[in-house]
């Protein structure tokens, strides 16, 4: 699996697929689709990768943040102190004048079970919010818009979203453990 | 088709169990697996197969026409195949482990929780 | 107080614990927390429903605000909400004893939340009203059963999962099966409207329900452990560590008896066929095999767990009699067992962690140095085998009662005679583990038990906090009884059910 | 009453703690407990002897009919008298008897729950709250048997008394709510003020008498079931003196004469009775004659009294209901002063052999003193009040309407028994001249002997004053037993010269002749082995035996660990069942109806259908584990087709992305693994294959029949019309699974959820890897 050109071709698809799978969470009230599809859909894209380059690579390209950031000087520009910031964490250039040891890094890891617990929650305070004005459990509540993919915007909506995120957790801490196994 | 369908679904039946009796680990868990198929195969088919048609309202109407087929064990279906995934993903890992601890991929080593 | 808070706190609670625990994955003390502010939470709600539904009847709500057939309903009457209670006791004192008596390790990889979402199971279970919902919170519990037998993954724990996974899975899918054919020759999936179906005298498919009644008997009867059926309990339930085994004998098969006797009186009333002589011979042999099982062990878990199925029996027993009062007897059994049968698995905990085994000839002295455990452990015991006046004793009492009044001797003997055997097998752990000295050869500490904890006194703790609960329901029985009654009258006169869901 | 009762159980659970706290001075307050209830009885004689009924009742459960109701008449009052009494002389004899026991605390607790749930017994009035005081009484039993714990024999022991009185006690509750069931009053004092024939005729009564006898008969030792008796002599000796012999094995005896105003008089209760009383009565003197152990000689000496009493409840005539009384506190007061001396004997000297005892007068003369008081009452000499009692009993039996010379054997039997082993108890003990007189350990201390002195004496002075003490007590008992009979006790120690009077002279003689004989039955005692071979007790201990080993065979069978035996019972089951049902109730499947289905068949969907048929065959028959999971995803993959083929695009999808998930982690989880040999299933291939196949069709024959009855459901067309007019949705499946029915989903993402916790679990923590779980 591990020729070039595969796992080449699973690095670009990946994000392709992650959008496809939004996509199809997006559209599941109104066409096939929803949550447990783009879950999976999603889950699978990460799947492929994993195949393709291991769960670490995995882990650390797509559920791993590096935020760099340096104390801001004092001839410096709060602008110019923005971009400097930007230019580290978006395109990763870390240069300038006698900056070299001063940047400081805060690690973020999403870890899977925080996606599967962040669904749970999403799915559960959705229906939380019906109970909360004193209505049944999951009673729905619209906003009146219409947008042209979505449809209208509801807590059932939310549900969905929390149901995509679970899938997509679930399996990736499925995938994960076993690939390290 | 609908005739032919309790066949398969018989038929599903009848090699998953042959499975799950053989004393092989691994054909257990095809044999699992098989089982979740054919259950879920049997909720389709008691529901009522109608071809062609989806239980989606079309943009220009407010209410399915009928003929539309009956959205409810479609979707009893996708929640039970989604469970039935998790329960059969969880016995795959378990398995595993089984051969893993215990060095047999034969079943009829793992006796000796039940003696006395 | 609002009916749809109250029917959905002991789901929603657990489940924000459980998420909660998820968040602070692996940080014990946190989750420890969680779980005991949950744990008391869901004591309270579940307090709350049963005033509630004993003082204003039948409790309902509709998920989604979807009316009755559409939407799922979630409806409480006092049978559930007296299991729910007794499911939320048992929580507390399993939590207590896991805090000292569960090894961190377990701990780390997810003890707290697997318990929380088991809870959330067994609420879902008693709660819903539609009978495909019990399906999905059966599986719920299933799972959490799966990753709680199976935690730890010592090779006796992984040997008992392998054979509850695979049976329980089939009788998942034997459900599944059932609920389709029920929703296709009836076409509806609330439990109310069920009834409502069935009691039409014109109905077309109504020769059909027997069958369907198999499928429901076979899945269920699986979960519960009657007799073809419970081949995986005794194999597994004794191989995890106490404060899960604790929870899951105490409480889970009971779970399965409480849904096929919701089930068979509301939608699939034997009256009519020959499903009630067949569910009596199935008590009968349940009782008796149970029994016969517990007497050959010489395990202190394994009497008790093969026990279990004894005393499903007993529960199966007014359910095949199928008067008020033999119901009431099952009812109050069932809350009786669920809080002995923890108790003692908890005391077999406690003896445990300080002796290292359950091997009943490795065991004894306990009498001499620590009374006070013996006579814990004597209560329970005794209380298990229906010595007056304690809680065993009024269960079978009220069965017995009602098998004579409706005519069925011999059950009746047989559960007598059943009980003297249980007799037997619990003094014969009092004579073995208690009585007997202490055999000279020291046994290691092995695997599945943790290592002295640094307070072993607060083992105590549960056991004597559902003591005080037994010793209640024991002395103070005539509320309790008044309450089984009451809710034995609401499963038989099945007119408020549907009245309360369907609202007509 | 019911204080007292309550009082009772608080200071037996007290016990331990003031032994914690006053050491072995706990004896004072837990003496000073029976005395106090002795003191309280009494004061409630002149109401009793004055015809009032004291009446004390508090609701329990009513619901059920169960409430803690007890009165107090003549019978009870006798029997309160009687426990509160020896309970205050047997604690202080345990005191001296313990001394310096560790456990001394739990004992009394124990003995203090016992004398507490035997007064329940007597005073009950509601026959539940009788069982429940009843059942008390035998697990205080087993814990005071068995309390040389650490003695495998004491342990035994207490086991077997327990689960013999407690295999009676559960024929008693049955006989009990039977008994409820048909006369319709929970209390004895309901059913015996509406007792009237037409109980003995109801078709209940027959099993509730059969099974309050076998309580009754459990519990009083009465052949066969006596056996466990003589092994509860284990226990230490007061508890032998008290329970054993003067109060619990009474209990039966109670029950039967409560109950006898309302079973009673019947041929069948009569003949019961007669006949198992009378075979205790012999069974039970001519064990005692071969015994050499002092407790076991007063044991089945007991056993034989007992029958004696069973058999004169079952004469049931005012005389013979005299004589029992009479001869119930005879015996209660002889043979519990003679436990008493075998206890203080073994406790000085350390054996409890006759042929190891001899000449005890001199060194323990007050010992000495007691037994040949407490003898003279048991070989019935005149002046004692166990003259009175055999008199009467020769008397009652002369007089009985059936059988009158076989009772009048039984009893002569009896009566030359006891007289012997009155002279071996005393005069054999204690007077006999010898060069050697048996050494003791140590002195006996006051609060050993001063009790069984007590007692003889009492034996004494009741005798003298027979008409003036017990009678009116005896006479208000015996009105309780036959309400409706004019009874008037004269109870003398002078008759005059009656034929009974020669009776008693000769069983005397007769009975010195017995004690000479009694070295030789000694001798010929072990060759009489064989025959107890086939007696209860080795019966018992073979059941027992062979009971366990059965029940390790049959579940070792049964639960043999072969998780596809499980699943074979559990598929026979449920084949059996479904097509019981499919034969008793549903129609047949009327397959020609529908033929023209056939018809619409289309071609891509049967070479889907054979596709799949084919792949099912295939995997059967590959070896290869890659081959294996491909096909298997193939079955997949069609069954996701099928789902799109007929309107389920969400399954479809669903199904489709599920299959390739299952794939990944077949081939993630499972290629690893070592190249697998191949297990065949060798001979029983076709049994499996059968059942497969029955199985398979099963399902198939449902499908096919519940497709015809298949109805259109309501919820269809309100989720069509609801979907998006109400839920905003047009994907009506999605709609239901996220609004309609999404507390489903919420259970489903829940599994999902666990499933990776779990899996997590299962692959990280193991023992190999981290040390210890």
């Amino acid at each position: 699996m591990k020729t070039i050109i595969l796992s080449t071709a699973i690095r670009l698809l990946t994000p392709v697929f992650l959008l496809f799978s939004v996509y199809i969470l997006l559209r599941g009230h109104n066409h096939p689709g929803g949550g447990f599809i783009g879950g999976l859909i999603g889950s699978i894209a990460f799947v492929f990768h994993v195949l393709a380059h291991g769960a670490n690579a995995t882990a650390r390209v797509f559920f791993s943040l590096t935020l760099y950031h340096h104390p801001r000087q004092s001839g410096h520009s709060r602008t110019r102190y923005f971009m400097q910031i930007m230019n580290a964490n978006i395109r990763g250039r870390r240069k300038g004048r006698n900056m070299e040891n001063r940047w400081n890094y805060i690690f973020v890891r999403v870890r899977p079970v925080y996606l599967i617990a962040f669904g749970l929650l999403l799915a559960v305070a959705s229906g939380t919010i019906g109970l909360l004005a004193g209505q049944p459990f999951m009673s729905a509540f619209w906003l009146d818009v219409h947008l042209p993919v979505l449809g209208s915007l509801g807590t059932p909506l939310l549900f969905d979203a929390g149901v995509y995120l679970l899938v997509m957790g679930m399996v990736l801490k499925m995938i994960f453990t076993m690939s390290k196994e | 088709m609908e005739l032919l369908m309790p066949f398969l679904v018989g038929t599903l039946f009848s090699v998953s169990l042959y499975f799950i009796l053989h004393r092989h680990l691994f054909k257990l868990i095809l044999g699992l697996i098989l089982f979740g198929l054919a259950t879920n195969l049997f909720l389709f088919v008691v529901g009522g197969i109608t071809t062609g048609e989806v239980a989606i309202i079309p943009q220009e109407k407010e209410t399915a026409e009928p003929p539309f087929p009956d959205p409810v064990p479609q979707a009893l279906l996708l929640t039970a195949i989604v469970i039935g995934f998790g329960l059969q993903a969880y016995a795959i890992v378990l398995i595993r482990r089984v051969y893993q601890t215990l060095k047999s991929n034969n079943l009829d080593d793992l006796s000796k929780t039940d003696k006395t | 107080m609002n009916p749809s808070l109250l029917l959905t706190l002991p789901l929603l609670l657990p489940l924000y614990g459980a998420v909660l625990c998820l968040l602070f994955w692996q940080r014990n003390q946190a989750q420890a927390v969680i779980a005991a502010t949950v744990q008391l939470g869901l004591s309270i709600s579940a307090g709350l429903l049963l005033y509630e539904v004993s003082q204003t009847g039948i409790l309902t709500t509709q998920i989604g605000k979807w009316p009755a057939p559409f939407g799922i309903t979630l409806v409480s009457d006092l049978f559930s909400a007296l299991i729910l209670v007794s499911a939320s006791i048992v929580g507390i004192a399993v939590f207590l004893f896991s805090l000292q008596g569960l090894d961190s390790k377990r701990k780390k990889y997810g003890y707290y939340p697997l318990l929380l979402f088991l809870q959330m199971g067994v609420s879902g279970v008693c709660l819903t009203g539609d009978i495909f919902n019990l399906y999905v919170w059966f599986e719920v519990l299933l799972i959490c059963c799966f990753a709680l037998l199976a935690l730890g993954g010592t090779k006796a724990q992984l040997e008992g999962t392998l054979k509850y996974v695979t049976i329980n899975i089939f009788a998942s899918g034997i459900l599944l099966t059932g609920v389709g054919v029920v929703y296709s020759l009836y076409g509806s999936l609330n439990i109310a409207e069920l009834a409502l179906i069935v009691r039409q005298p014109d109905h077309p498919n109504l020769q059909l329900l027997t069958l369907c009644s198999v499928f429901f008997l076979t899945g269920f009867g699986i979960k519960s452990a009657i007799f073809p059926l419970f081949f995986w309990l005794p194999a597994s339930y004794h191989t995890p560590p106490i404060a899960i085994s604790a929870f899951i004998a105490g409480l889970i098969s009971k779970i399965g008896i409480y849904t096929l006797i919701r089930l068979f009186t509301l939608v699939f009333i034997p009256k009519a066929n020959f499903m009630l002589p067949m569910l009596l011979l199935l008590s009968a042999l349940t009782m008796v095999i149970g029994v016969i099982g517990a007497a050959a062990q010489k395990d202190f878990r394994k009497i008790l767990s093969f026990h279990i199925i004894s005393q499903i029996g007993y529960m199966l027993m007014g359910l095949a009699i199928y008067t008020p009062l033999a119901l009431a007897g099952s009812i109050y059994f069932i809350i009786h067992n669920i809080l002995v049968k923890t108790n003692l698995f908890l005391v077999s905990g406690v003896v445990a962690q300080q002796h290292h085994t359950f091997s009943l000839k490795k065991l004894g002295g306990i009498y001499l140095k620590q009374p006070f455990l013996a006579l814990l452990f004597l209560l329970s015991a005794l209380a298990l085998a229906g010595i007056p006046p304690l809680s065993g004793f009024w269960g079978k009492f009220m069965l017995a009662m009602g098998g004579f009044k409706a005519g069925n001797y011999g059950i009746v003997a047989t559960s007598l005679c059943v009980s003297l055997v249980t007799l037997f097998s619990m003094t014969k752990i009092w004579n073995e583990v208690f009585w007997k000295a202490k055999p000279l050869k020291v046994s290691k500490p092995s695997g599945a038990i943790p290592a002295k904890s640094r307070y072993p006194k607060f083992l105590y703790m549960p056991v004597i906090f559902l003591m005080v609960f037994i010793l209640l329901i024991s002395l103070y029985a005539q509320p309790f009884i008044n309450l089984a009654q009451q809710a034995a009258n609401q499963l038989l006169y099945t007119n408020s059910y549907i009245e309360a869901v369907l609202k007509r | 009453m019911f204080y007292t009762l309550l009082a009772g159980l608080l200071v037996a659970f007290a016990a331990p703690l003031l032994f914690r706290w006053l050491g072995r001075y706990v004896v004072l307050p837990l003496a000073l407990l029976p005395l106090c209830i002795f003191i309280y009885f009494c004061a409630q004689v002149s109401q009793v002897l004055g015809g009032t009924r004291i009446i004390a009742s508090t609701s329990w459960v009513p619901e059920l009919g169960i409430n803690l109701d007890f009165y107090l008449d003549g019978l009870s009052l006798l029997f309160a008298l009687l426990i509160s009494f020896f309970g205050f002389l047997i604690m202080i004899y345990a005191y001296g008897y313990l001394e310096k026991h560790p456990l001394l605390g739990r004992f009394y607790m124990y003995l203090t729950l016992f004398m507490t749930a035997m007064l329940g017994v007597v005073t009950a009035d509601n026959i539940f709250c009788l069982f429940l005081f009843w059942e008390l009484t035998s697990i205080s039993s087993y814990l005071l048997i068995g309390f040389n714990n650490d003695q495998i024999e004491s342990r035994t022991s207490a086991w077997q008394a327990l689960l013999v009185t407690g295999g009676g006690g559960l024929a008693l509750m049955g006989g009990l709510i039977l008994l409820s069931l048909a006369s319709g009053h929970f209390t004895f004092s309901g059913m015996v003020l509406s007792s009237n024939i037409s109980l003995a005729t109801h078709p209940l009564y027959l099993p509730a008498l059969l099974l309050i006898l076998l309580g009754c008969f459990t519990k009083s030792a009465q052949f066969p079931f006596h056996f466990w008796l003589p092994n509860a002599m284990a226990a230490p000796t007061p508890v032998s003196a008290y329970l054993h012999s003067a109060t619990m094995v009474k209990a039966g005896i109670f029950l039967l004469a409560r109950l006898s105003p309302v079973l009673g008089g019947t041929e069948t209760w009569m003949t019961i009775l007669l006949v198992v009383g009378g075979t205790t009565a012999v069974v039970g003197a001519l064990l005692a004659l071969q015994q050499t152990d002092l407790k076991a000689i007063l044991a089945y000496t007991t056993i034989s009294a007992l029958g004696l009493l069973v058999m004169m409840l079952g004469i049931g005539s005012v005389l013979a209901i005299e004589a029992m009384l009479v001869f119930l506190l005879a015996h209660a007061l002889y043979k519990g002063t003679l436990f008493l001396v075998a206890g203080v004997v073994d406790h000085s000297t350390g054996t409890r052999q006759v042929n190891d005892l001899k000449g005890l007068g001199r060194s323990m003369m007050y010992t000495g003193i007691a037994a040949t008081l407490a003898a003279l009452s048991m070989a019935g000499v005149i002046s004692f009040f166990g003259f009175i009692g055999k008199e009467l009993l020769y008397e009652a039996s002369l007089e009985s309407e059936v059988f009158n010379w076989l009772t009048l054997g039984v009893n002569m039997l009896a009566g030359l028994t006891f007289v012997a082993v009155a002279i071996l108890m005393s005069y054999r003990l204690f007077w006999s001249k010898t060069s050697k007189p048996t050494a003791l350990q140590h002195q006996t201390s006051p609060y050993l002997y001063l009790p069984p002195l007590v007692l003889g004496l009492l034996g004494l002075v009741f005798g003298l004053m027979a008409g003036l003490l017990p009678a009116p007590v005896l006479e208000k008992a015996a009105l309780s037993i036959l309400p409706s009979q004019k009874v008037q006790f004269e109870l003398a120690i002078w008759h005059g010269f009656t034929p009974v009077l020669g009776l008693s002279m000769l069983t005397l003689v007769l009975g010195y002749l017995l004690y000479r004989f009694l070295p030789a039955l000694h001798s010929a005692a072990p060759r009489l082995k064989k025959v107890y071979r086939y007696g209860p007790d080795s019966m018992y201990h073979t059941g027992f035996k062979s009971f366990q080993k059965g029940a390790k065979v049959f579940i070792n069978t049964l639960q043999n660990g072969y998780l596809r035996n499980y699943i074979i019972y559990i598929v026979l089951f449920f084949c059996g069942l479904m097509l019981f049902a499919l034969w008793r109730d549903a129609p047949h499947v009327n397959l020609g109806a529908r033929r023209e289905l056939l018809d619409q068949i289309e071609l891509h969907e049967l070479v889907l259908f054979v596709l799949v048929i084919a792949a099912l065959f295939y995997i059967l028959n590959t070896r290869s584990r890659l081959t294996s999971i491909v096909v298997m995803g193939l079955v997949g993959y069609s069954a996701a087709l099928f789902y799109i083929l007929y309107g389920a695009p969400d399954v479809a999808a669903t199904q489709l992305l599920i299959e390739t998930l299952t794939v990944v982690i077949f081939v993630l989880l499972l290629h690893k693994l070592p190249a697998f040999w191949y297990l065949s299933h060798q001979f029983r291939k076709y049994k499996f294959i059968a059942i497969s196949i029955l199985f398979g069709s099963v399902m198939t024959y449902t499908l096919l029949l519940v497709q015809e009855f298949a109805v259109e459901s309501e919820l269809k067309e309100f989720y069509g019309n609801a979907s998006f007019l109400e839920a905003h949705g047009r994907n009506v499946v999605n709609v239901i699974l996220v609004d309609f029915r999404g507390l489903d989903t919420l259970g489903e993402i829940t599994v999902l959820a666990v499933a990776a916790v779990g899996i997590f679990a299962l692959l990280r923590l193991n023992p190999e890897k981290g040390g210890k779980p």
